[in-house]
């Protein structure tokens, strides 16, 4: 081994010592998203009549490979339509502790109606409280389950522990704040 | 036989086998819309356009030859569809050439040019023939790519325009909704409805690109109408009962059978999340082929409501739910010191024939003289001999007494193939041919083979050479005439029916070289009249089709729960009481001092009488073998639909016996088929097309005879689907049909709301005057119970009403 | 021109037969008909030959069926089962819906005894006792004249039982069409004449095994059998003088479009187009651009004189590409667009289909007419050509009935010939030709 | 009350054109009269052919709906049929039709508010020698039809006369030839 190599090896060490560190002090500090981040999943809607984009088709369902989704449709009230066109999604339904943030039921939704999102603070006590239903889905929804449920109990409002510089333009209509 | 071969393989085919069929009987696939098994073929999608040569005869009468000898083959000079070219001697086809794919790609673009392409909210996709045909035989790579900003797309046509846009949620009745753009106009359904009920009551609208399905009848009629939502290749024709229920690939899908009659119907049983949301026919080529009727069909929407999930035990006057423990205690404190013979075991029509073991065996161990099941009939069917289904078609002249279409539907679509002289399909490879060419659009039905009678005018009097209406009750006499007269003897007099009427059908029943004699429940009920049919059967030869109202009745009285001496299902007598399935009577249950059902749903008889509700599954979820009216053996799977705790007959009469403390004969299906398989040597195992169970009987007749007016007419819906609203909707108002001359002697106006209370319960009906029943006729639907019986009732008006 | 085949109706030899009385004063009645030699050939044939021999003199004729397809008459009625005991039945045809075609009209109009005698000569060989005449909707004066014609027949004994002592009975009845082409596709007339949608049956059964109310029939066009009086009357060898070789017999050629005589002339087969343009109808009005050689269905051929010296018959016209059809000539002015005449006839086509094959219904009626008006609208875009090429290969000989082929040959014969107008229309977005001043 | 209901002399006259079990056979000319004497069929009279015929309003709707000359809205007393198709169009159809649109101020499917005229094109009527065909109601065609005769027409038909007391001036223009004549 000759002193060069030493001295290389060192100079590396130095380098970074001097250097910004990466590491966020979360939670103190948010997280920052990559633009390409598959997060919690979110049900959107149609940004000028507000309707649901799902029309309960679940073939999110079918190309999930963790069947972590579980769908049931029912038939729009044509005085009331939960979305566009006659069908929508009555039940709506993702085990996130199955779910293997694949985007799969992105790529085969037919409508863009299911996005995988930024949200990625899932932590939970109860197997139950992660099967998320569409109201934790859809997009009107900010936060995980555990942290609306900390923010009615607190009355603060949600606290995310990340931000997004960039949003994705499927996620149409999804707030971070 | 003709040899040909299909591309690299030389088959055999029956004579008059279609291209279409010898490809898939050589193990090839061609893409098909318009032809469907039991329909007519008429070449109308041009999908299954194939290269076609045959060789052909000089003028020696010798094939054409080539320089090696070998008969030359001359090719068509266009593409021929498969569904109707002739499969003939020495034929050539190649369904892989490039022409055939590059035609059978153009067809598939031109099916999707105005088909909308909405198929994640169609209740068809994933289930769709045109999703199917478009991947397989579509050419996307080759016609329908386009780059579009350096991105390639697939486009599914190069259709550029405006789709044509049609009606999409068009109601043709409360079961079968219509879309019509997404019609490819196979014309499956147009033809279903001619060739197979015979109602013409769907067709083509307008011509050429404006052509649309439409009816002037609507709603359907209900009866045979949802077949057309199975055949429909996509997504135009589709069940408002299971409309956006679910996807296809995500129903628990179950074979069974359809127990609502006792034809045995093979279904499927598309269930989710522990709900029956769907049933489709089976097909069993046999039996019902691939239809069923629209009662087994839509009439499933009861199973999903209000179902009893716990024992209920009377407190204070009131049924309360309670632990299985406590219904046990309760049961074993009750039964602690019974004897036998107070016991009474009741099954209901629909029982396995394992639960009819069981509590055969257990009644003849306890020695109950109070056993039975629903809707046993005076004559059991069992005496009767037992022709299969498919026998009827060889026969040249039938006997119609009672009404088929509504007491046996699939009966009726048999009859109907009877009438069209066809007989049954050859058998490939691949099962039923899909493009039969011995049947043709609109084939004429030889009215002169067909004779029936009934106490009103049914389906079927339509089709009939000799059609007669008698008044209630005469169809014993009727055929004692007959009898009488087809032994050489002089006929007593039938109301209604002319002598004349009787030897015209005598004589044609002489000349025919093979007859059948299909008999109703009304027949049953009349012992000598059902005797004299067997009688008949036995020394003219004919073929004899009886329909019981109980599904499985010949199957329950020949494994012993038939009674003939003491009271049964109907009569009072038993002290303590267990019925399974099915309420009995509100007499039999007042008669007694302990009453335990088991049962799916409550009714208001039970909540008034029971003491114990145990439970119990309905027949789409028990596990057993039936017997249907030709002697077949049939299996019953489970669909995974029962809640928690509910038990078939098997467990529930163990139950019951534990408590008496006794040894329940067979505690599990299993057990029942291995006692069953001992003593009848029936198999435990059932081969797909069943097994043919057909002992010789001689059960003595029960005796009694129909006292009253009220005629309880055979219906295909049953008592519990009226729990449905889509059904009681589609149904209507049950209609007191009466004579016009009766009605006025009764004092009954057209259209009067009246309460008509009989035994069976009360029931409100509307009065409607029909000048075609017989005079003295006064007619009620009978859901079920007490078919084809004539009993005493009571007229009430309800306040402000007028009678 | 007195030697060997008469191929041109200058030819003294030639002497006109169908249309010897059209047009006559009084042409239409029994008693004209019966002074010029009417129902004579009927009396012949029902008192001295036997129907084989009617068959036999017919096949040895060569007629052709003279409805567009051109099929030898006497072979179709050898094919009508024979002592089967069954009723049969002979239709004619006379449901003339093609664009072009005009020639049976005036038969039924001014000599509807003609047809009758025909109808009886046709029904005595195939042994049909009873005749239908599907006669189209719109000919008000010909149903009116043939229906008064038939009850003239019936009361004078041309009609009825025991025609001329034969013992043969014939009874004609008259059917009307309500306005549908499709009609005029033998399976689609019977559908239609029981009461049923006309859309075409399936062959086999043949209609000579399975036809009209599933009994026996044949269907023939009413020049088909108003030439077998004739043949009957004069012989199987004064027919098969006239025409080439599979082209036998006097046809009657129509012309329309801007000629000085626009109109029916009854020439000899195989007379050339130049022979009946110039000489019979009196030359053209204006500069012809190219012709339609028989009805809307056969492909154009350029106005030349190549085509103009093409005799008009089954053999020469399909060596240059086209067909005789019905002998209906229409010709197509300069001034009129290529594109806009194909989309013309294409839409026709669309407006007939009946709707029952997928091949016609989508892509005639729904694709091919809606490319062709976007490109004659000016909307094409570069490919259209060849998607329409394409299109044109997924239907032509896909179809249940030739209606849809029907529609893809004058697509093609205009592209083989005219591609270069269809090409403009695209590149200049738009159609070259002013569409005004067409109507005086 | 039915419209066949005084016609049964008429029916079966028409039934004894086809065989005794073919009774559907009859649906054309059921329609046709209707259609002549009505201007329309409505669905009362399909539903009462269908009953005549022993078969289904659905099937005589579907025969009915396949066939361009019965109608199933209201036509005008006069129902002006105009040529379309390739001869009568290089005649002028299409000016003709736009010059008798202007003129009666009425569309396809529509009628004159004095209920006296209706128009619709429709394909080759066979008289392609005589382009421009125009066929009123069910007459015999009016044919070489220019704006002269065009206008005796529609004048004479306002004033009341019947279709053959209409003189139509001049002529083809052209001698129209029937060979023979």
């Amino acid at each position: 081994m000759s002193v060069m190599a030493l001295a290389k090896a060192l100079g590396i060490t130095l380098r970074h010592f001097f250097s910004r560190p990466v590491t966020v002090p979360y939670p103190d500090a948010p997280v920052a998203i990559k633009p390409r981040f598959h997060g919690r999943h979110v049900l959107t809607r149609h940004p000028d009549s507000g309707l649901e984009k799902c029309i309960g088709c679940s073939l999110c369902a079918a190309a999930c490979p963790a069947y972590a989704i579980y769908v049931e449709p029912a038939e729009n009230d044509p005085e009331n339509p939960v979305s566009i066109g006659e069908r929508y999604a009555k039940v709506y339904e993702i085990n996130m502790l199955r779910c293997i943030f694949c985007g799969n039921c992105e790529e085969a939704c037919p409508t863009g109606a299911i996005v995988l999102g930024n949200e990625f603070e899932l932590a939970d006590y109860r197997y139950a409280d992660f099967v998320y239903t569409k109201e934790d889905l859809l997009l009107d929804a900010v936060g995980s389950r555990p942290q609306r449920r900390e923010a009615a109990r607190t009355g603060k409002p949600v606290k995310l522990g990340f931000e997004v510089p960039y949003v994705r333009p499927e996620l149409e209509g999804v707030k971070y704040e | 036989m003709p040899k040909l071969r299909i591309n690299d393989r030389e088959i055999e085919v029956p004579e008059g086998t279609s291209v279409l069929d010898a490809i898939f009987h050589a193990g090839y696939d061609v893409p098909y819309f318009c032809s469907e098994r039991h329909l007519s073929p008429i070449g109308a999608c041009r999908m299954c356009l194939v290269k076609v040569g045959a060789p052909r005869k000089g003028k020696d009468g010798d094939w054409i030859r080539d320089e090696e000898g070998n008969p030359r083959i001359f090719w068509f000079p266009k593409l021929m569809a498969a569904c109707t070219t002739r499969a003939t001697e020495g034929m050539v086809v190649d369904t892989l050439a490039d022409e055939v794919k590059k035609a059978q790609a153009g067809m598939v673009e031109f099916h999707l040019e105005n088909h909308p392409l909405d198929c994640p909210t169609c209740d068809k996709g994933g289930a769709c023939e045109l999703q199917d045909r478009s991947y397989e035989y579509g050419l996307f790579e080759k016609y329908y790519t386009q780059t579009q900003n350096g991105l390639k797309t697939v486009l599914y046509s190069r259709f550029a325009f405006t789709k044509r846009h049609a009606d999409k949620h068009h109601k043709l009745s409360e079961f079968v909704v219509l879309d019509r753009e997404r019609c490819i106009h196979c014309k499956r359904c147009v033809r279903y409805f001619e060739e197979i009920p015979g109602e013409e009551v769907l067709d083509f609208i307008e011509r050429g690109n404006h052509t649309f399905i439409g009816s002037e009848e609507v709603p359907l009629p209900a009866g045979f109408s949802g077949n057309i939502t199975d055949i429909c290749p996509v997504g135009a024709l589709l069940d408002l009962t299971a409309r956006f229920r679910a996807r296809n690939w995500e129903f628990e899908k179950t074979p069974t059978v359809d127990m609502n009659d006792a034809f045995g119907a093979a279904i499927w049983v598309d269930s989710r999340s522990g709900r029956i949301e769907r049933i489709r026919a089976r097909e069993h080529p046999e039996t019902n082929e691939i239809w069923i009727a629209d009662a087994a069909r839509f009439g499933h929407g009861w199973t999903v409501r209000d179902r009893v999930t716990a024992p209920l035990i009377r407190k204070d006057g009131e049924l309360v739910p309670a632990s299985l423990a406590e219904a046990e205690a309760y049961l074993r404190e009750r039964l602690a010191r019974v004897r036998g013979e107070e016991v009474g075991l009741l099954l209901a029509a629909d029982g396995t024939l394992e639960e009819g073991y069981a509590f055969a065996e257990a009644a003849r161990a306890l020695k109950a003289d109070h056993f039975g099941f629903e809707n046993a009939t005076r004559f059991p069917a069992a005496n009767l001999p037992a022709a299969r289904f498919e026998e009827l078609l060889s026969a040249e002249f039938a006997l119609v007494i009672g009404d088929p279409a509504e007491e046996m539907p699939n009966l009726y679509l048999r009859l109907q193939e009877f009438l069209k002289g066809i007989t049954p399909a050859p058998r490939y490879y691949h099962g039923t041919p899909i493009a039969d060419l011995r049947l043709e659009e609109r084939m004429p039905r030889r009215k002169e083979r067909l004779a029936v009678f009934a106490a009103y005018p049914t389906r079927l009097h339509r089709f009939a050479g000799i059609a007669g209406v008698y008044p209630p009750g005469s169809a014993g006499p009727l055929v004692e005439a007959l009898s009488a007269i087809l032994n050489g003897k002089r006929p007593e007099p039938v109301p209604g029916v002319p002598e004349a009427e009787l030897r015209r059908v005598a004589e044609r029943f002489l000349a025919a070289g093979s007859r059948a004699i299909v008999v109703g429940a009304e027949v049953l009920e009349a012992p000598e009249a059902a005797q004299a049919v067997a009688d008949l059967a036995r020394s003219k030869g004919a073929l004899v089709f009886a329909m019981p109202p109980a599904a499985g009745a010949r199957g329950l009285e020949a494994v012993g729960l038939w009674n003939p001496r003491g009271p049964g299902w109907e009569e009072p007598g038993a002290r303590f009481l267990f019925a399974f399935g099915a309420t009995p009577p509100a007499e039999v249950l007042a008669s007694a001092r302990l009453r335990v059902l088991a049962l799916s749903h409550l009714d208001p008889q039970a909540r008034a009488h029971a003491d114990l509700v145990l439970p119990a599954k309905t027949f789409y979820e028990k596990r057993g073998y039936t017997v249907n009216a030709e002697g077949r053996l049939l299996e019953l799977r489970p669909a995974p639909t029962a809640p928690m705790g509910s038990m078939d007959g098997l467990e529930a009469l163990a139950f019951w016996l534990r408590a008496m403390g006794k040894k329940p004969p067979a505690a599990h299906y299993r057990e029942a088929r291995e006692r069953l398989h001992e003593r009848y040597r029936l198999p435990l195992d059932l081969p797909e097309e069943g097994f043919f169970w057909r002992p010789k009987l001689r059960l003595a007749a029960r005796t009694g005879k129909d006292e009253g007016e009220l005629f309880l007419q055979p219906t295909m819906w049953k008592e519990r689907m009226l729990r449905d609203d889509r059904v009681r909707t589609a149904l209507g108002a049950p209609r007191l049909r009466v004579h016009p001359a009766t009605a006025k002697k009764l004092g009954l106006a057209q259209g009067a709301r009246v309460e008509v209370a009989t035994r069976y319960g009360r029931r409100d009906a509307t009065v409607a005057l029909d000048p075609s029943l017989a005079e003295g006729a006064l007619l009620l639907p009978a859901y079920g119970r007490g078919t084809g019986r004539r009993v005493p009732y009571r007229l009430l008006v309800p306040a402000g009403g007028e009678a | 021109m007195s030697e060997g085949l008469i191929v041109s109706g200058h030819d003294p030899r030639f002497e006109r037969t169908l249309y010897a009385h059209v047009g006559k004063p009084g042409s239409h009645t029994l008693d004209y008909y019966l002074s010029h030699g009417g129902y004579e050939a009927a009396k012949k044939a029902l008192t001295g030959m036997t129907p084989d021999e009617v068959i036999e003199e017919v096949k040895r004729s060569g007629l052709r069926g003279r409805g567009g397809a051109g099929f030898p008459t006497g072979l179709k009625w050898s094919f009508m089962p024979k002592d089967d005991g069954q009723q049969h039945y002979i239709i004619m045809n006379a449901d003339e819906s093609e664009p072009g075609s005009f020639k049976d009209r005036y038969i039924l109009e001014d000599d509807p005894h003609q047809a009758i005698e025909g109808m009886i000569l046709a029904g005595y060989a195939i042994r049909a006792t009873k005749g239908y005449i599907y006669i189209r909707g719109e000919y008000r004066r010909a149903y009116d004249r043939l229906l008064a014609a038939i009850e003239e027949a019936y009361t004078r004994g041309y009609l009825g039982k025991n025609l001329f002592g034969s013992g043969f009975d014939f009874d004609l009845y008259l059917h009307r069409g309500a306005g549908a082409y499709i009609c005029g596709e033998e399976t689609a007339l019977m559908n239609s004449l029981e009461g049923l949608r006309a859309n075409p049956r399936l062959k086999p059964p043949f209609p000579a095994q399975k036809g009209l109310f599933g009994k026996p029939t044949t269907i023939n066009n009413v020049e088909t059998i108003a030439s077998v009086v004739h043949i009957v009357a004069r012989g199987a060898d004064w027919f098969a003088q006239m025409g080439y070789d599979k082209s036998k017999g006097m046809k009657l050629y129509q012309v329309s479009g801007p000629a000085v005589r626009p109109g029916v002339y009854e020439l000899p087969m195989g007379t050339t187009f130049r022979e009946l343009i110039y000489d019979w109808a009196g030359g053209v009005k204006e500069p012809i651009k190219a012709l339609i050689p028989g009805g809307s269905s056969t492909p154009m051929l350029p106005f030349n004189d190549d085509t103009l010296d093409t005799p008009m018959d089954y053999e020469h016209l399909a060596e240059k590409g086209s067909m005789l059809g019905t002998g209906g000539v229409i010709l197509i002015p300069e001034r009129a667009c290529v594109v806009d005449v194909i989309w013309n006839l294409v839409r026709f086509y669309a407006h007939e289909s009946c709707g029952k094959c997928t091949p016609c219904r989508e892509g005639v009626a729904g694709w091919l007419v809606k490319l062709l008006g976007q490109i004659e609208r000016g909307k094409g875009k570069p490919g259209d050509i060849e998607l329409m090429e394409d299109l044109l290969d997924n239907i032509e000989g896909k179809s249940f009935c030739p209606l849809a082929d029907a529609a893809v040959w004058p697509v093609r014969g205009a592209l083989r010939h005219f591609r270069h107008e269809f090409e403009r229309h695209i590149e200049a977005g738009g159609c070259p030709v002013e569409k005004k001043g067409f109507w005086g | 009350m039915g419209f066949f209901d005084d016609k049964q002399d008429w029916l079966e006259i028409v039934f004894k054109n086809y065989p005794p079990e073919n009774r559907r056979a009859a649906v054309m000319p059921l329609l046709r009269k209707v259609q002549q004497e009505e201007g329309h069929v409505s669905p009362e009279r399909v539903a009462e052919i269908a009953e005549i015929l022993g078969t289904t309003a659905t099937e005589v709707r579907g025969v009915m709906s396949f066939y361009s000359y019965y109608q199933a809205v209201p036509t005008g007393k006069y129902h002006l049929q105009v040529c379309a198709t390739l001869s009568c169009k290089l005649a002028g159809a299409e000016e003709l039709w736009d010059t008798l649109r202007a003129e009666l101020g009425v569309g396809p499917g529509e009628v004159t508010p004095d209920g006296l005229f209706s128009i619709q094109k429709v394909e080759c009527l066979g008289s392609c020698h005589t382009a421009p065909v125009v066929q009123v109601n069910d007459e015999p065609y009016l044919e070489c039809m220019n704006r002269e005769r065009l206008k005796a027409l529609l004048e004479g038909l306002r004033s009341g006369k019947r279709l053959e007391e209409i003189e139509l001036p001049g002529d083809c223009g052209h001698e129209v030839r029937k060979e023979g004549a």
